[in-house]
């Protein structure tokens, strides 16, 4: 399936539930309303003509105004790849977990609250993967101030 | 022990001496005396296996130390060993973890007084000789549990737990294997075992019939697992229990595990030799060539080829998991030992 | 195996400083005796800020710091990140520069499989593939040495060309190289593959299901050793790797299930021979060129974002950049092989034994540069 | 039970196979070289130690600008008016006096971008790879000192004049 029609057919099944596309781009993609995720998700994993099975890259994009989610799609069984994004409020970005629909969601959903604090909804495991569990602050976000010192140690 | 209770004979004074120490003079002075040469051999030994790991590898090994390919490098890594700290975890059991390299080494080490190095070079000539081995060469396990239990590390216990589970499972098909040679010897001692083989290459068991030749293989395989060796490293295994149950240990403590390992080897492969080989026997029949070598060095040489193999073959193979080791001993060695027993038996009574 | 752990469960802590854990990894060992209750491993010990870095840095000063991702295979860590910027920016190399990138990718990739079945060698106790794996992988090195003058971490590719131009001479000594190899790898299936022992460790161990490795996002020669013919340089190809013929070895469980550690070991093996087969067509297809000739002065992409994806030794290696114009990546994720794959970890290492967690662990041929970044 | 005698021959026979690959390679020549007392030529585009030619250095801190670990000091002023003009090997004209020039080889990650950046090539990666030092600070390398000595000089010089 092209870009085009992956965008056609998820904007026919949501609506207005899917709320900007740009199949166009170098890197198709469709922003999705944060609280119709799973929904979403499931959809595209399930649907036969989409069949969305491999999770490439789920990752956070800190925009200053707002923290975005992305979510890079691929069928093993088209070879054709999808990317959604979610528009996450800076102050308390929460998001459903895709956990369910793809196993690997659950590191990079980890990964993705270690490092700009989005809270993933509905996660069997949220804890910081790659800094330390007392690490104070999401080091990926743009108003990030690295520490000076950790535990006495400098940095 | 009575060549060297004659040589002791040349000491001034000696029947002056009080019974007591002419009594326990000998044992000790051939005690020093297996002591050292064993030493040397196994830093010998030692040096060997790197060398030969290396060629196999296409490295060229110690090459620096003592000038010639690196000869002095193993007694420079003892002597360092030597002078190192030796550390004792805080939490250890510090009498069993002090007591427990001494105990595998004893193992070892005592097992060699039956052996017999040449015609009149052995230190006591026991009519149990080969229980005797069975016996005390199975003492290390005790220390290595030990080891394990005391370091008070969860992979020196696994290490322990393995090692006993292994060496207790191996020692059946091994002293299975044995008998097969004391079947058609009628006897228990290593010295009328050597003599029953004298005269040249066709009369060693291993050549007489076709059953004790694979009575060897499997006293041989079965003797790599309970001396430690890949394919049966798993007590040690380095990739998997760091290093077993000598993990916490170090310097001279750690030295004496290495010597009681390569210890350990000598004597499987001196057993070998001995049942199998014809001990100190010459190769070439009397009645073809003049028997020019002394039976100890002959001896020390069939000793070496064994240990060669044993080199040879942890050198190229990989290691097995706990469970087919078990399948490896109860399934496979043990059957075939018990059939070889069987018909090397069928053999001596209606041959 | 299904077993009951209802008896005592010890922890055992398998790192971070454990001789199989290939880095730092933590792997928390619930064990009962032999058996793993459940294995799981904590990552992290070796996290650089790889990303945040990269925000921090011009364009083309990120590659060196992708080098040190994947320090095995660095030259294919580079060439992702950089095909992905031309793509941004649409430059097109010329065709030197395509084929000597395409050289040095695979060259890399040998190398990195090289590593990967000497120490998995090492796992499972045999020390002496190792050796003979890196003595092979010492004249790659040397080839890169001369060609770009690091052994390990290169900066080679650069965004729009390449450092260096290949030394007169190298292609000879790359096929005579090439000469030499072939058979060495049908050595190493003699000491090792082939090994009854070595199978009977590996060939009913750490299966990996089509769907289970599919659903944890598992690529490359993992995805591969269970049976799913994916690759992305024939499913998405880059640098004209559609033009180029070679097959796509896949797993297909000779000694046990599909999917388990033999097969994932042999994919990797068989890869190295493709490799060779790719290099001798890309040696032919040399033609004479600058590879400079497409550098550009500022390296500024437009404002927007992309995500491109290669095949890198271990899997696909996805580069995700934000552009917001300037000379800076905004916004830089990596979407690491041994990362998805690690994930699946504790999955498929349940009810395992202690021996085959290394095993296991070997057989994913993680590097923990990459999955930590 | 066949298939227990199966593989019973077939691990035997690989085994010995096995063995027999390692037995060759017993006697194949090794590959080793005896590092201290046999050394490897380096290659002519050898990465390692980073050195500054200083007297063609212009102190455009380009190189400064390139590094991405920022392991290059550099502090410069400019020449005067009534200076004699003094040019690099290549030709351009030195305009700017550097009076430090530090190199801090312990950041260094050898990338080797800061010397395409020079444009008088001044700045170049020496095949020279044994330098470890006990010290860390020993690792930065002041490569202006000579400079300032030596530019000092010729004003006194001027002076008398």
């Amino acid at each position: 399936m092209t870009p085009q029609e992956i965008a056609a057919l998820i904007t026919e099944r949501f609506g207005s539930r899917i709320l900007e596309s740009k199949p166009d781009a170098i890197n198709p993609w469709s922003a999705v309303e944060p609280a119709a995720i799973l929904e979403v998700s499931q959809f595209l994993r399930a649907d036969d003509r989409l069949s969305m099975d491999h999770l490439e890259l789920l990752g956070g994009v800190d925009y200053k105004d707002r923290i975005e989610v992305v979510y890079v799609l691929y069928s093993m069984k088209h070879r054709h790849r999808y990317t959604l994004k979610c528009r996450l409020p800076r102050e308390a970005p929460v998001i459903h977990t895709v956990e369910s629909v793809w196993a690997v969601a659950n590191w990079h959903e980890r990964e993705a609250y270690d490092m700009f604090g989005i809270v993933f909804d509905g996660h069997s495991d949220l804890r910081r993967i790659l800094c330390p569990d007392d690490w104070e602050g999401y080091p990926l976000r743009k108003d990030y101030k690295a520490p000076k010192s950790y535990r006495d140690m400098p940095v | 022990m009575e060549s060297i209770a004659r040589l002791l004979q040349f000491i001034p004074r000696y029947d002056a001496l009080p019974g007591i120490v002419r009594a326990l003079l000998p044992v000790l002075v051939s005690c020093v005396v297996i002591f050292a040469a064993l030493a040397i051999a196994v830093l010998f030994a030692v040096w060997l296996e790197r060398k030969v790991s290396a060629h196999i590898q296409d490295r060229l090994g110690p090459m620096y130390v003592g000038g010639w390919h690196g000869w002095a490098q193993t007694l420079a890594d003892a002597l360092k060993l030597l002078l190192k700290e030796d550390i004792v975890p805080a939490s250890a059991d510090r009498l069993l973890y002090k007591m427990a390299p001494f105990i595998v080494f004893l193992g070892a080490f005592a097992a060699f007084v039956v052996v017999p190095f040449g015609a009149s070079s052995f230190v006591s000539d026991l009519n149990i000789g080969v229980l005797y081995i069975v016996a005390v060469g199975s003492l290390s396990v005790i220390g290595i549990i030990m080891a394990g239990w005391a370091s008070n590390n969860k992979y020196s216990l696994y290490g322990g737990m393995r090692a006993a589970a292994q060496i207790i499972s191996y020692e059946i098909p091994s002293t299975i294997a044995i008998m097969t040679v004391i079947i058609p010897v009628g006897s228990l001692s290593m010295v009328d075992i050597v003599n029953a083989q004298k005269g040249g290459i066709q009369h060693w068991f291993l050549f007489r019939n076709p059953f004790i030749f694979l009575a060897f293989i499997v006293y041989f395989i079965a003797s790599l697992a309970e001396v430690n060796r890949t394919p049966f490293d798993i007590p040690e295994a380095e990739s998997e229990l760091v290093a077993g149950y000598h993990t916490e240990y170090s310097g001279m403590r750690f030295a004496f595990f290495f010597l009681a390992e390569y210890a350990n080897m000598f004597l499987v492969a001196s057993v070998a030799t001995t049942l199998f080989l014809g001990g100190w026997t010459q190769i070439i029949p009397a009645s073809i060539a003049p028997q020019l070598v002394p039976g100890p060095i002959l001896f020390f040489l069939k000793v070496l080829v064994i240990i060669f193999l044993q080199m040879w073959l942890r050198w190229s193979l990989p290691r097995l998991r706990v469970d087919q080791l078990m399948y490896l001993s109860w399934k496979v060695l043990l059957p075939i030992s018990l059939v070889l027993v069987l018909s090397v038996g069928w053999l001596a009574v209606y041959w | 195996m299904e077993v009951d752990y209802s008896g005592d469960v010890m922890t055992l802590n398998m790192g971070p400083q454990h001789p199989s854990t290939h880095g730092v990894l933590r792997l928390e060992l619930k064990t009962d005796g032999e058996i793993v209750a459940d294995a799981i491993p904590h990552i992290g010990y070796l996290h650089r800020c790889f990303e945040k870095h990269a925000e921090n840095v011009d364009y083309p000063a990120v590659v060196p710091y992708t080098d040190r991702m994947d320090y095995c295979a660095a030259m294919n860590m580079e060439l992702g990140y950089v095909l992905t910027v031309e793509k941004l920016m649409g430059i097109q190399v010329n065709n030197r520069v395509r084929c000597i990138r395409i050289i040095m990718a695979e060259l890399d990739r040998i190398a990195s499989h090289l590593i990967a079945a000497g120490t998995y060698g090492n796992d499972i106790g045999s020390f002496t593939p190792f050796l003979w794996c890196f003595r092979d992988r010492e004249t790659i090195l040397d080839l890169f040495e001369e060609t770009c003058g690091a052994r390990l971490l290169y900066n080679y590719n650069w965004i729009g060309g390449l450092m260096y131009d290949l030394k007169p001479g190298f292609e000879k000594r790359l096929i005579e190289f090439i000469d030499y190899f072939e058979p060495q790898v049908d050595k190493l299936n003699t000491l090792l593959s082939d090994n009854y022992i070595f199978i009977k460790r590996t060939a009913a161990v750490g299966i990996l299901s089509p769907e289970t490795a599919i659903s944890y996002g598992v690529t490359g020669p993992n995805l591969r050793g269970s049976g799913v013919k994916f690759d992305v340089r024939k499913d998405e190809p880059y640098l004209g790797y559609q033009d180029i013929d070679f097959e796509i070895p896949v797993g297909k469980g000779e000694y046990g299930p599909l999917g388990s550690c033999w097969d994932r070991y042999m994919v990797r093996i068989r890869e190295v021979k493709e490799s060779c087969k790719i290099i001798r067509q890309a040696v032919a297809q040399l033609t004479p060129g600058d590879v400079h000739e497409s550098i550009p002065k500022r390296v500024k992409p437009p404002a927007g974002d992309i995500y491109m994806r290669t095949e890198c030794p271990r899997g696909e290696l996805g580069y995700y950049i934000v552009s917001d114009g300037s000379l800076k990546p905004y916004r830089l994720k990596v979407k690491s092989p041994c990362f998805t794959v690690m994930s699946a970890f504790r999955e498929v290492s349940r009810g395992t034994m202690i021996s085959d967690v290394v095993a296991i662990l070997g057989s994913f041929d993680i590097v923990l540069g990459e999955i930590d970044r | 039970m066949l298939n227990y005698f199966k593989n019973l021959g077939l691990g035997s026979v690989t085994v010995l196979k096995s063995m027999g690959v390692a037995w060759r390679h017993l006697f194949t020549r090794s590959v080793t070289l005896q590092y201290p007392t046999e050394k490897w030529t380096m290659p002519e585009r050898s990465r390692a130690r980073l050195f500054n030619k200083i007297e063609d250095c212009i102190g455009c801190g380009q190189c400064v600008r390139a590094c991405p670990t920022n392991c290059i000091t550099i502090k410069t002023e400019k020449r005067g008016k009534d200076e004699p003009e003094i040019f690099a090997s290549d030709g351009t004209a030195i305009k700017l006096r550097t009076l430090t020039y530090d190199i801090d080889m312990a950041l260094c990650c050898y990338c080797g971008l800061c010397t395409f950046s020079c444009p008088t090539h001044c700045l170049t990666m020496t095949g020279e790879y044994e330098y470890s030092v006990y010290d860390k600070d020993e690792h930065i390398y002041h490569f202006a000192k000579d400079k300032l000595a030596t530019s000092k000089a010729p004003k006194e010089k001027v002076d008398i004049a």
